[in-house]
């Protein structure tokens, strides 16, 4: 029945059961509106964050996904910048990955602020001090870049394309997307370390401060690595899962192959920084206010040492290890696995220095500050991973996104 | 459907960007953070000419002078009266909310008469002229039928004139009925009384006094004046003046003191005749003392029954710290003993005042810089005598109801045995007015108070709110608040000088009030004849005026008058037999329950924060509570980390609290400042009246507890009782 | 952030000492800042970490057993920290301006109308002096009379926090400017806490002049960050940089460690001075 | 964001902040500007739309 928009020479299921997963998924989108309403109108105090737990499960879903979907960014830098040719075979996914991250972001940042009818001060008022003003900028200015980067994958569409316009601005944009590329790399250097800035300028908390250059704290240079890093894992995850579920191959091995393998150094080369971070901090900077790095870790129910472990070894090191062998990246699970801890690693990362920060007690006569979200957080944050599901499979379904597509499914 | 697709589409962005360039969308972001800025329930409060009234709080007993900050007629804020002799520009939390309750929606906007059944909630609103005549038919009743006596009042204090209205009411109507809010000032008075002979009240020169001994007495807590014994115990902080605390728990009193004594509770009586021992053995007690009659056989009696060994074995106290203790607090130069627990708000055994008034005695510090006054009760109401007609004249002659005068000789005032009295049926009561107190919250056993209640015919509160007491009424003749009336206010807290404040009308009523002082003089009028006459005045402000005479026009213009030179009244110091025989009598206080099925000790603890009298937390000073002491619906009990441990209770989590007279559930806070095997709970939680931001939080530990009545007194001496706590 | 108070010589730096010693643990100071400054509160407040109490009252305590167990209650404000010039923890992170340093008189303000409520500012902040509206201020009926038209009610979804009751120097300074003159007295500008406070533990004025009592009491070395002269004062997590404007004097060493973080081998008074 | 907001200040932060931003903004404007240009002449020359 929507046959015409489906591109030329690709198979795709029935409508009726694509429809059908997309009112399954439509379902949750709808309890995550509600949930969104709640928030809207009767305000944060239908979620489970309080006065010493201003940041929470909001802003670790934004950190989160922000550095998932840096495999945009970083795909388009290597595929325009660096001149990566082969990448052109999965960039479209990764720009569709980026952009729903990035869009659910902005989503999470609207319900998380306690006056979204005044968000904008955000930009009007900027206080070029704050991480957060950096964040706010390059994040929308970047976002604007995804939707550029977006558009002429939309006006591919067999039908849009029949209109010489949208066929000529599509073509148009392409020709300069390097020049896009280019902006989107400089924001997303930016705002990824700006997103980390946020907690390694917080010297009123030692669980999360950082030296650093300039302005910026280490963490700035961090997350942006750890995005780069992690970003393009995020897109191979997506992709192998979209193969699972399509059944289908979408993209070349050698495609696979070459973006691991950039991914497993980006990670290799970040981890050894993050341990000499962590040990420099545990050291140094640490005790210098008082604390030793076992303070951070004890005491509490929860955040014990294990987290720590999990996020460099587990999430960090091993998927490292497993992307740098050609074995372990010509190996379909252990690939897998690999860029499977290797988000998780990077979603603990983004967990301790948003939660952590706050749970950790800076006076001596408090105690550890545990929290657990409600419901509508919950639901918020799931909110935007629906819609994504429905947004990607929307677009595989009826966009040309994988060029080497029909080659590998004749 | 000519409409190509393509125009279509053109028209849709073309449109979108049309639009996006005009000022329309950021015109409309921009009126919404304007929205947003100016949410119409979101209040503004409105300007207006800002003016301060001086005036003097009448929320607890301190009488502190408070400066009212108003903008037009709004009271908008209330602070301490800078100059004002009791607290000098100082103020307490519910001095500071005072406000709240003026404004207050668990206020009695009118004269209400109960329509449901008593304490369901159901109120017809009457006029100021019907509730008075209701009243007047019920009395002329009761009275007709020769039961004028069955008349009582419960008034908060028998000093000023709002409780001598109520006294000299009841006395033309002939009834002998007239019972106070029993506080520890009874005791201190019988003290004085017993042990110098003379009528006065205890006051305390705290500020001069350079080493204070205090006997588990709330100095910081709000013992006393509370304002002015904050700043006394800063006086001593600057000056390096000592302090030493005796309590069985680390109160706010026992950690800012330079030492904190533990004792077992209730042998401080104990303590005070070990120290004596102690000062007499060493020969460092004041030459006037071994003068005085009965001494020796006061020394036979501390050395025989008190030795150190004794009493250390008694009060758990080593003997070194109460041989030191005593060398030290003798060897002051102006050494001070005090006592009443916590706030003093429960008198307490007559035989430790007495021991620790012979303790101050024995120190030579009484009517002396520093020490403890006779302070004589200021007299300025001099109204003349009420002619009694047959009926008052038979009716005041009657015995009083608590036994007061006559089981206790010495006791002006038992409310402590009504609720048995009643309910024992050796006692009754026609009608009941309650003015400035709540004693179904506020008296121990309030559920056997309560019970009493139930079975007085006609019970008349005069209540400014909706407490327990009012709500379990039949009629309510709402009594102005203090920043609506005028009322003269005769600080007694033990001040060692004779202050009168003045509380005037900050602002206009807000509701159908009427003070309680033209009320009573109403309701006199309409029962007509000599109880009538007994009221010459037209209304309460003029009664005020003529009674106060040149005071008056001082109280307008300093808001307060104060003896000019302080006044004793010299009263010597003697061991009279009559204090001999009770403290040789002397054991103590037993405690309610068995050991068996009550292994804790439970006492209560008094904290500045939580109104436990007529007046209940206001919401700011509610919540000021910490979250240890109230959490959620839930009185915190404290429990030492060792006593938890044995019972298997860890912090924060639910326990049941059962006592002899009632049961609670609690939340456990596990507090090292707390001896092993006694668990305390505040006072003041557990209203089950007044509005959302107080009712049903904690318990109430009046209800947990039950009275004990002083075998010389009569007064209650109860300090504690025994308790099971267990898990839930 | 505006800095033309930085290089006027004149330039003030209120500050508060609050001694430990006094403090009683009463409350006043925290009561009589919600009256003075319309601070709301709801049906349950004993949850304390959504409970708006610019002023709150903690209690310490030594951590020892019983006999020896020993308490101590330290009033927290907002610091008001200076940071390093002006960089206050939370000043330098709010994205909107909303909340800023004045360099004339050392107060970190909260713009209301401007605050869009991210919270981050709350985040920065060690001493958890900063309040979020999670819920629409509501009085019972009756109960808005008494809010005081010098302070704004708040709207939900922003940030509050201690303001020194700034409202209380501009007032001052109003009536200072109809008299002709430029400089207030040292009792003209009093927050509302100190003026309550029935034990005289408040002391607030103005740091950097020599007259000033607070000046007196703490002694603050400007070349090293305030840091307090008096042996017996310190300030909450001094060693964090944030270099705040509220003393704390005790004559006690466990409560002056309690004030800071320490490694267990480390002597406090090197580690300050 | 603009001179405009009263905390614009013209300080090296700003300058740098703002410089960096407006230049971004700058570049993604010009080049959907040119792209949308380029397209409308384009299809003006008859481009596009027939040549698959």
């Amino acid at each position: 029945m929507d046959s015409a928009l489906i591109p030329k020479g690709l198979k795709r299921c029935s409508i009726g059961k694509f429809y059908l997963g997309i009112a399954l998924v439509g379902a949750v989108v709808l309890w995550g509106v509600y949930a969104m309403l709640l928030v809207w109108i009767k305000g944060l105090n239908q979620t489970n964050m309080n006065d010493s737990y201003g940041f929470a499960l909001w802003i670790w879903a934004d950190l989160g996904i922000i550095a998932l979907g840096g495999g945009a960014f970083f795909t388009g830098f290597l595929r325009y910048i660096i001149g990566k040719d082969e990448l052109k075979n999965i960039i479209n996914y990764a720009v569709v990955i980026g952009f729903v991250c990035y869009a659910s972001a902005q989503l999470i940042l609207g319900i998380d602020v306690g006056q979204p009818l005044r968000g904008w001060f955000i930009f009007w008022h900027a206080n070029v001090h704050s991480m957060l003003t950096e964040v706010a900028f390059c994040l929308t200015c970047y976002f604007g870049v995804l939707v550029i980067e977006y558009i002429p994958l939309l006006l591919e569409n067999r039908q849009i394309d029949k209109v010489p316009f949208f066929h000529n601005l599509g073509h148009n944009m392409h020709e300069i997307m390097a020049i896009f590329a280019a902006t989107g790399a400089f924001l997303s250097f930016f705002h990824q370390g700006s997103l980390g800035g946020v907690a390694g300028v917080l010297y009123g908390r030692p669980f999360a401060v950082r030296e650093g250059l300039f302005i910026w704290p280490w963490t700035f240079f961090l997350f942006t690595w750890s995005a780069a890093a992690f970003g393009p894992c995020f897109t191979l995850f997506v992709t192998r899962l979209t193969e699972k579920i399509t059944g289908k191959k979408l993209v070349k091995q050698n495609v696979i192959d070459l973006l691991a393998k950039i991914a497993g150094w980006m990670m290799g080369t970040y981890i050894i920084a993050k341990i000499i971070d962590t040990w420099y901090w545990a050291t140094v900077t640490a005790p210098s206010k008082g604390f030793t790095f076992m303070d951070f870790y004890s005491d509490n129910s929860f955040y014990g040492i294990w987290i720590l472990i999990a996020e460099i070894v587990v999430g960090g090191i091993i998927p490292a290890l497993i992307l740098l062998s050609p074995k372990g990246r010509s190996n379909s699970t252990a690939l897998f696995t690999a860029v499977s801890l290797a988000c998780i690693g990077v979603l603990i990362n983004r967990w301790v220095m948003v939660l952590q920060v706050m749970a950790h007690p800076v006076m001596t006569f408090e105690n550890w500050f545990l929290y657990v979200p409600s419901w509508q957080e919950v639901a918020t944050t799931i909110l935007p991973v629906a819609g994504g599901i429905i947004v990607i499979a929307l677009s595989y379904r009826y966009l040309p996104i994988f060029p080497q597509e029909k080659e590998l499914n004749p | 459907m000519k409409v190509g697709r393509r125009s279509f589409l053109s028209f849709i962005i073309g449109g979108a960007a049309g639009t996006a360039i005009t000022p329309l969308p950021w015109k409309l972001m921009d009126d919404a953070s304007i929205w947003s800025q100016n949410w119409p329930w979101t209040p503004v409060p409105p300007d207006g000419e800002y003016s301060y009234v001086n005036s003097v709080c009448t929320l607890c007993p301190g009488g502190c002078g408070i400066s009212v900050r108003k903008v037009d007629d709004r009271v908008v804020k209330i602070e301490g009266m800078k100059g004002y002799p009791v607290n000098a520009g100082g103020i307490c939390v519910l001095g500071l909310s005072g406000h709240q309750l003026l404004y207050s929606p668990t206020r009695v906007k009118s004269p209400l008469k109960r329509v449901g059944k008593r304490g369901e909630g159901k109120w017809e609103k009457i006029s100021w002229d019907e509730a008075i005549s209701e009243v007047a038919k019920k009395l002329s009743e009761i009275r007709s039928k020769g039961e004028s006596h069955s008349v009582g009042s419960i008034v908060n204090a028998d000093s000023g004139t709002i409780p001598n209205l109520f006294k000299r009411f009841l006395t033309a109507y002939g009834s002998p009925n007239f019972m106070t809010m029993p506080s520890m000032q009874d005791s201190y008075k019988m003290t004085l009384q017993l042990m110098q002979g003379v009528n006065a009240q205890a006051g305390f020169d705290a500020e001069n006094a350079d080493f204070i001994l205090s006997f588990g007495s709330g100095i910081i807590d709000g013992w006393g004046s509370p304002v002015r014994m904050f700043k006394a115990n800063s006086t001593w902080k600057a000056n390096g003046k000592k302090v030493v605390q005796i309590e069985p728990r680390l109160s706010n009193t026992a950690a800012k003191s330079d030492k904190w004594i533990p004792i077992k509770p209730g042998t401080e009586a104990a303590l005070a005749l070990g120290l004596a021992n102690v000062i007499i053995t060493n020969s460092q007690h004041s030459q006037k003392i071994s003068q005085s009659s009965g001494f020796e056989s006061f020394k036979k009696l501390v050395q025989n029954e008190y030795s150190t060994d004794k009493v250390s074995q008694i009060t758990g106290i080593d003997s070194a710290s109460i041989v030191s203790l005593a060398k030290t607090f003798a060897s002051a130069s102006k050494p001070l003993a005090i006592c009443g627990r916590g706030q003093g708000s429960t008198p307490g055994s007559l035989n430790e005042f007495m021991a620790v008034h012979a303790l101050n005695a024995l120190v030579g510090n009484i009517n002396e810089q520093g020490g403890v006054w006779a302070v004589p009760e200021v007299d300025y109401i001099k109204w003349p005598e009420v002619n009694l007609d047959e009926t008052a004249t038979n009716g005041v002659q009657k015995e009083r109801v608590d036994g007061a005068g006559s089981e206790y000789p010495h006791a002006k005032s038992l409310l402590n045995r009504l609720a048995e009295v009643v309910n024992s049926g050796d006692g009754s009561l026609e009608a009941l007015f309650v003015t400035g107190a709540n004693p179904l919250y506020s008296m121990p056993d309030s559920k056997a108070m309560k019970k009493a209640f139930d079975s007085i015919p006609f019970v008349v509160s005069f209540s400014s709110y909706m407490d327990e007491t009012a709500s379990n009424s039949d009629l309510i003749l709402p009594n102005h608040v203090c920043l609506e009336r005028y009322e003269d206010v005769p600080t007694t807290a033990g001040l060692q000088k004779n202050i009168i404040g003045l509380t005037r009308p900050v602002v206009k009523p807000q509701f159908s009030t009427k003070n309680v002082g033209d009320t009573i003089m109403l309701i006199a009028k309409a029962l007509g004849g000599s109880i009538a006459e007994a009221f010459p005045w037209d209304s309460y402000e003029a009664c005020l005026k003529e009674t106060l005479g040149a005071k008056w026009d001082v109280l307008v213009e300093n808001g307060f008058w104060s003896d000019s030179n302080s006044k004793t009244v010299s009263g010597e110091f003697n061991f009279y037999p009559k204090a001999m025989e009770s403290l040789s009598n002397f054991s103590p206080v037993s405690l309610e329950g068995s050991t068996a099925s009550y292994p804790l000790v439970l006492i209560p603890y008094d904290s500045i924060r939580l109104a436990n009298g007529y007046i209940g937390d206001p919401p700011f000073v509610i919540k000021a509570v910490e979250d240890t002491v109230l959490n959620g619906k839930a009185a915190c009990v404290e429990v030492n980390p060792k006593t938890g441990k044995e019972l298997g209770l860890t912090e924060g989590r639910y326990a049941s609290l059962h006592t002899p007279r009632g049961k609670a559930k609690v939340k456990v806070h596990l507090y090292e400042g707390i001896m092993p095997g006694i668990i305390a709970l505040p006072r003041g939680l557990g209203h089950t009246a007044y509005d959302k931001y107080l009712a049903g939080k904690g318990c109430n530990f009046n209800e947990l507890i039950g009275p004990a009545e002083d075998p010389v007194s009569g007064l209650d001496a109860a300090w504690g009782i025994r308790a099971r706590l267990t898990k839930v | 952030m505006k800095e033309e108070g930085k290089h006027n010589k004149k330039a003030k730096k209120y500050g508060m000492v609050i001694n430990l010693d006094n403090c009683t643990g009463c409350g006043a100071c925290m009561v009589a800042c919600m009256a003075e400054n319309n601070v709301p509160f709801k049906e349950d407040e004993s949850d304390k970490l959504d409970s708006i109490t610019w002023m709150r009252v903690y209690k310490l305590a030594n951590g020892e057993s019983y006999p020896d167990a020993d308490i101590c209650y330290l009033p927290r404000p907002c610091m008001h920290c200076e940071g390093y010039h002006g960089h206050s923890p939370c000043v330098s992170v709010c994205p909107a301006v909303a909340t800023d340093y004045n360099h004339d008189t050392g107060i970190v303000s909260q713009i209301y109308t401007r605050c869009f409520g991210c919270r981050y500012c709350m985040g920065a902040c060690p001493y958890h002096a900063r309040y979020f509206n999670w819920w629409d201020p509501v009085w019972p009926e009756g109960m808005t009379k008494y809010l005081s038209p010098n302070v704004s009610a708040r709207m939900r979804g922003i940030v509050e926090k201690c303001s020194f009751c700034f409202h209380r120097h501009q007032l001052a300074m109003d009536k200072a400017f109809l008299e002709g003159r430029t400089e207030l007295e040292e009792n003209e500008y009093q927050t509302s806490c100190t003026q309550a406070c029935p034990a005289g533990a408040i002391t607030f004025g103005d740091l950097n002049n020599p007259h000033h009592k607070v000046n007196q009491m703490v002694k603050p070395d400007n070349k090293h960050g305030g840091r307090p002269g008096d042996p017996n004062a310190f300030r909450l997590l001094e060693r964090l940089g944030t270099n705040p404007k509220v003393y704390y004097i005790s004559s006690k060493e466990w409560v002056r460690r309690a004030g800071d973080n320490y490694l267990a081998n480390e002597d406090r008074t090197v580690q300050q001075h | 964001m603009l001179p405009f907001s009263f905390e614009w200040v013209w300080d090296l932060s700003h300058i740098v902040f703002m410089g960096g931003l407006h230049y971004a903004l700058t570049i993604i404007s010009l080049g959907m500007a040119y792209c949308i240009l380029k397209a409308v002449v384009d299809t003006k020359q008859g481009k596009g739309g027939h040549h698959h």
